[in-house]
């Protein structure tokens, strides 16, 4: 096959397995295809082979309007697709100096969180997967249901919303929307608990992942390994703390921040992250200030020239927006910096002399959306 | 104490002196062994399609979902249709795989099983053999179907099946010794080996209650041991689906699949049948020594009754296990085994030996 | 000594940590009213989509077979994919001069992602998200829907 | 330190680097021969301390064809954007920084798929989008899409 031919020449003596984990294998949530060389049951080295689902969103942009441009962000990352989008109306507001209502940013940011809640349990979801505990898929999915029910009743999409517009949002919230939130953060404050119960706190699961793939801060920042994969390095990155924006600057939450670096800190980070998200909800969900749902803008948005740049924490890391305008109504050159992109360059580096069972949990706590690696 | 639990030993002769009175003595031996076939062939598939269907909905319970309710009244004939899916379904052959070992694999997995199961005694003279050996028969025979798995993962020419059937070999291998010496525990107290006598000798109690705190390490020992032995979760690395797919039996399909798959239940019961009838005293009821009236009151309900009860409680904390755990790492696989449950073990056989020695079990 | 005494509570720790495990999953065994699937086909019935789920784009018409579609072809430019074609015709009305209808507004449901940028462009309100998701077709050309129906006329006053 | 200072500070070290307006982060182009040296600097030097690549994005500008570079500190919390522009078009070639930042490896393999721009030993410079027999450079603003999947 032509990719075995970049493959680490093996030494004298010793032989190595190649093994190809995807593009459909249970572990890699999509298609990603990892070429694995092993020795027994170590692995040696591994070659991420993506862009099997690789769309030219990127291209496709410099033909899109900017109002366009949000219905592409939304599948970037499916999993924070509010996050996404938000990522690019900021950028245009910015560019455009025009000011949001107040009442967009509050409700920008309970959206915004609400979407960092999901991505976490659908991550747990399938991280108790991978580790073979097939309840905590269930629980998880359970548990979500709920962020997309409010959603469906707001937005009108369960998964791809395309709700954010530049300048404000597509439609007001709907009039259940607080009850519905209230509703969910009572349950989920119990639920969670369950989530420790069955995976936290157990012992085969501290084993699993104790000591496993240790990332330290220095390579976490070189990589840019960021978002909770990086905060789990020690490595203080969180966009929201470093570059506020929306409501981020007004609110008061934790960076959570472990310095271990191993898969049970990511994994730990995460979790603590879905309690640093639902006080931020609680701070903003009862005081969303009357006013208009959005700013006026021109029926058709043209970019001064120029080239700008936006970073927003999604719910796996830095994602920047750099946006090349020559003064048209479409971008030139829109480019998407992923977090799980970046996130993927580091998987070779730390799973090194791992068994391939740890390989599983370390791609699964590096919280990797193919979607995001291959726009 | 007095039983007047029905034994099946008439029943038996009856049909033995029925045949005998009409035909040659050895046709009547060949005959019942024939009957006695294809009743086992029968109970064999029953309860394996019973198994899964309750694996299916004790899981499904414990995610908050229904788990199968379509075919048929709660879902009940679902795994008659999954069997008869699995039976039209295309047997695929792999081009550079070992096509003898290949085929004879999974047979060699179902005759392990199947033999294993010949020894159990279902009632009061209700079992197929009754060996004066029989805990070594069982231990020696259900261990062969590794050889299977072996082979399985070997001959199909597929790297996953390589890794899980090395896996699941060096699992067993292990295992075996917590299987064996948690069993020999309770030989130590009863002093027989033979399954029928084994039964007979609790009517004074079950011996999980009369070993003390070491027949209960004993049967806590032999469910992990007997959990990891019939490789299922969280002990299932053989066929761990988040890292090998399938395992060592990626490659198979149709009804070969359904081979494996069969007889993994079946090891489920057999294992599960095995606690109960050395640990929770078999078809035995729940006796204590003295309280006759209380005794009679429990003769009443059948022994069938209580075996099948025993065996199912545990097959149901088998399930919980494995749809409440996350996957153990090979290594740790093997660090419980030789690290915790080994020793354990040995210092339990000699503390056992010393109870029967100082007679101070009840 | 201290080791020795580590190894039995590495195994007291662990065998407590499996137990709290255990104990969820069993208390959702034995509590079936927690169960959250739903029948699908059955629950038809009560099934209720909520009143902005996007499930396709539809053009309203009211009792006289009128809908509000001026043909300007507004949500034609805003669509990102190309799944809506407006094709307009211009007749004379009453009072003389001509002026431009709605002659077909072609719909390709297959390409539309539902980003709702033409309902929330249309100038006269004339699109509006149906809640209808039961989409799966054998053949994929009666995707491509005619929006406004045969015989439908501009409402009165909607200019 | 703020960018007034950071400019002056850059331009003692490379000093045939052009600056350019924007509003956002100080933007430097370098000229591509100078590029490899002045990173290290970057990277090193203790004031400067830029020690996270955050982005890198190949741009087609029409005539000519520029890797952008977006630095920023996570000690010393300043930003900086430095471009190379090449009009070589046929085999435009830069430096490699993917071993003094190591996110740069994907990126730059990003950006050769995408744009066709090479850089000089990296460590494996292969397609990782596309098929490694894909005709052409999707991003480029000459590339023509026979199949015509982006207007339909």
């Amino acid at each position: 096959m032509k990719e075995i031919v970049n493959l680490p020449v093996t030494k004298e003596g010793e032989e190595e397995y190649h093994i190809n984990m995807g593009p459909q294998h249970p572990s890699t949530h999509g298609v990603l295809r990892l070429v694995v060389s092993l020795q027994g049951e170590i692995v040696k080295s591994l070659k991420p082979h993506c862009g099997y689902i690789h769309r030219g969103i990127e291209k496709m942009c410099e033909k899109d309007t900017y109002p366009q441009v949000i219905h592409l962000t939304d599948r970037i990352d499916y999993l924070s697709a509010h996050i996404n989008n938000h990522a690019v109306c900021l950028l245009v507001e910015k560019a455009l100096e025009v000011e949001v209502p107040e009442r967009v940013k509050f409700i920008r940011t309970i959206m915004d969180e609400l979407a960092r809640i999901q991505s976490h349990q659908l991550w747990w979801s399938s991280f108790g997967m991978d580790l073979g505990g097939l309840t905590c898929f269930f629980y998880g999915l359970r548990d979500r249901e709920m962020i997309l029910d409010i959603w469906e009743e707001t937005t009108g999409g369960r998964f791809l919303q395309s709700y954010y517009t530049p300048g404000g949002l597509m439609q007001d919230i709907h009039p259940n929307f607080q009850k519905r939130v209230h509703a969910f953060l009572k349950t989920f404050k119990i639920k969670i608990k369950d989530y420790d119960k069955i995976l936290s706190g157990n012992v085969i699961f501290e084993e699993r992942s104790k000591g496993v793939g240790i990332l330290s801060k220095e390579e976490a920042i070189n990589y840019g390994v960021t978002g909770p994969s990086g905060r789990g390095s020690g490595w203080s990155c969180d966009i929201r703390k470093t570059e506020p924006y929306s409501m981020y600057g007004k609110v008061h939450f934790n960076e959570v921040l472990r310095y271990e670096g191993d898969t049970y800190s990511r994994y730990m980070v995460r979790m603590q992250e879905m309690r640093e998200s639902m006080a931020i909800i609680e701070q903003l969900i009862d005081n969303i200030p009357a006013g208009d749902y959005s700013a006026k803008m021109k029926a058709v948005i043209k970019l001064p020239a120029g080239e700008y740049y936006q970073r927003v924490e999604s719910a796996r890391g830095d994602l920047g927006v750099y946006v090349v305008s020559d003064g048209n109504k479409t971008p030139f050159r829109m480019k998407f910096r992923t977090p799980s992109f970046t996130n993927l360059g580091v998987l070779d580096h730390i799973s090194r002399d791992m068994k391939i069972a740890d390989l599983v949990a370390i791609g699964a706590s590096l919280d990797l959306v193919i979607p995001d690696i291959d726009r | 104490m007095t039983f007047n639990i029905y034994d099946f030993t008439s029943f038996d002769k009856w049909i033995d002196q029925g045949l005998n009175g009409v035909m040659s003595p050895t046709l009547a031996l060949i005959t019942e062994m024939a009957i006695i076939g294809i009743v086992f062939l029968l109970f064999y598939a029953v309860v394996g399609l019973f198994l899964v269907y309750a694996e299916r909905k004790v899981c499904a319970f414990m995610q908050n979902r229904v788990g199968p309710n379509r075919v048929g009244p709660y879902g009940i004939f679902q795994t008659i249709a999954d069997f008869i899916k699995l039976l039209m379904k295309e047997l695929v052959y792999i081009k550079n795989s070992d096509k003898l070992l290949f085929n004879i694999a999974p047979f060699i997995v179902i005759i392990a099983s199947f033999m294993a199961l010949s020894a159990v005694p279902f009632a009061k003279g209700l079992h197929a053999i009754d060996f004066d050996i029989g805990v070594l028969y069982v231990i020696a025979v259900s261990s062969l179907g590794v050889v299977g798995v072996l082979l399985a993962g070997w001959s199909s020419n597929n790297k996953y099946s390589l890794i899980g059937a090395m896996r699941s070999g060096a699992q067993i291998v292990s295992y075996e010794l917590s299987v064996g010496l948690s069993l020999l525990t309770i030989i130590v107290l009863a002093g027989t080996m033979q399954f029928s006598e084994l039964v007979q000798m609790q009517s004074g109690g079950w011996f999980i209650f009369r070993g003390h705190i070491s027949a209960l390490i004993a049967f806590v020992i032999f469910l992990i041991a007997s959990t990891a032995e019939t490789n299922r979760g969280p002990f299932d690395l053989a066929e761990a689906e988040s890292e090998l797919t399938a395992g060592y039996h990626t490659e198979y399909s149709g009804i070969k699949f359904a081979f494996f798959f069969l007889a993994e239940y079946m090891n489920m019961f057999l294992v599960a049948s095995i606690a109960a009838t050395v640990f929770l005293g078999g078809w035995m009821p729940f006796h204590i020594s003295g309280w006759e009236s209380f005794n009679h009151v429990m003769d009443f309900i059948p022994p069938l009754v209580w075996y099948f009860g025993k065996t199912a409680f545990i097959i149901w904390l088998m399930m919980w296990f494995k749809w409440t755990f996350p996957r153990l790492r090979i290594d740790q696989l093997l660090t419980l085994e030789w690290k915790y449950l080994l020793p354990i073990n040995l210092f339990n056989i000699l503390f056992m030996a010393f109870l029967v020695l100082m007679h101070w079990h009840f | 000594m201290n080791s020795f005494f580590q190894y039995f509570a590495d195994i007291f720790h662990g065998v407590k940590s499996l137990l709290t495990g255990m104990s969820v999953t069993g208390r959702y065994f034995f509590s079936p009213g927690q169960i959250v699937t739903q029948q699908y086909p059955e629950n038809r019935k009560k099934l209720k989509m909520p009143e902005r789920f996007k499930g396709e784009v539809i053009m309203p018409h009211d009792e006289h077979n009128q809908h509000r579609c001026t043909g300007c072809g507004i949500c034609e430019n805003n669509c990102p994919n190309g799944s809506i074609e407006v094709i307009s015709a211009r007749i004379t009305g009453e009072d003389g001069k001509s002026k431009r209808i709605i002659d077909m507004h072609i719909y390709h449901l297959g390409m539309c992602t539902f980003c709702g940028l033409c309902v929330k462009t249309c100038p006269s309100n004339a699109l509006a998200f149906g809640q209808e998701f039961e989409h799966a077709v054998f053949d994929r050309t009666v995707l491509t829907k005619i929006l406004n129906k045969p015989g439908s006329s501009i409402l009165k006053g909607v200019e | 330190m703020d960018n007034e200072t950071l400019k002056t500070r850059i331009l003692e070290i490379a000093p045939d680097a052009r600056h350019e307006e924007n509003k956002q982060y100080l933007t430097l182009i370098v000229p591509a021969g100078r590029l490899y040296q002045l990173a290290m600097m970057l990277k090193n030097d203790p004031e400067l301390d830029f020690d996270y690549l955050f982005c890198l994005s190949g741009v087609d500008y029409g005539k000519q064809l520029a890797v952008v570079y977006h630095f920023t500190s996570t000690q010393k919390k300043h930003s900086l954007v430095i471009k190379v522009k090449t009009d070589d078009r046929i085999n435009p070639e830069f430096d490699t920084l993917c071993d003094i930042w190591r996110t740069a490896e994907f990126h730059e393999r990003e950006v050769y798929d995408l744009f066709g721009i090479r850089f000089s030993n990296h460590p494996d410079l292969r397609r990782i989008f596309l098929e490694e027999d894909w005709k052409g450079y999707p991003l480029r603003k000459d590339y023509v899409d026979e199949v015509n999947i982006v207007e339909f």
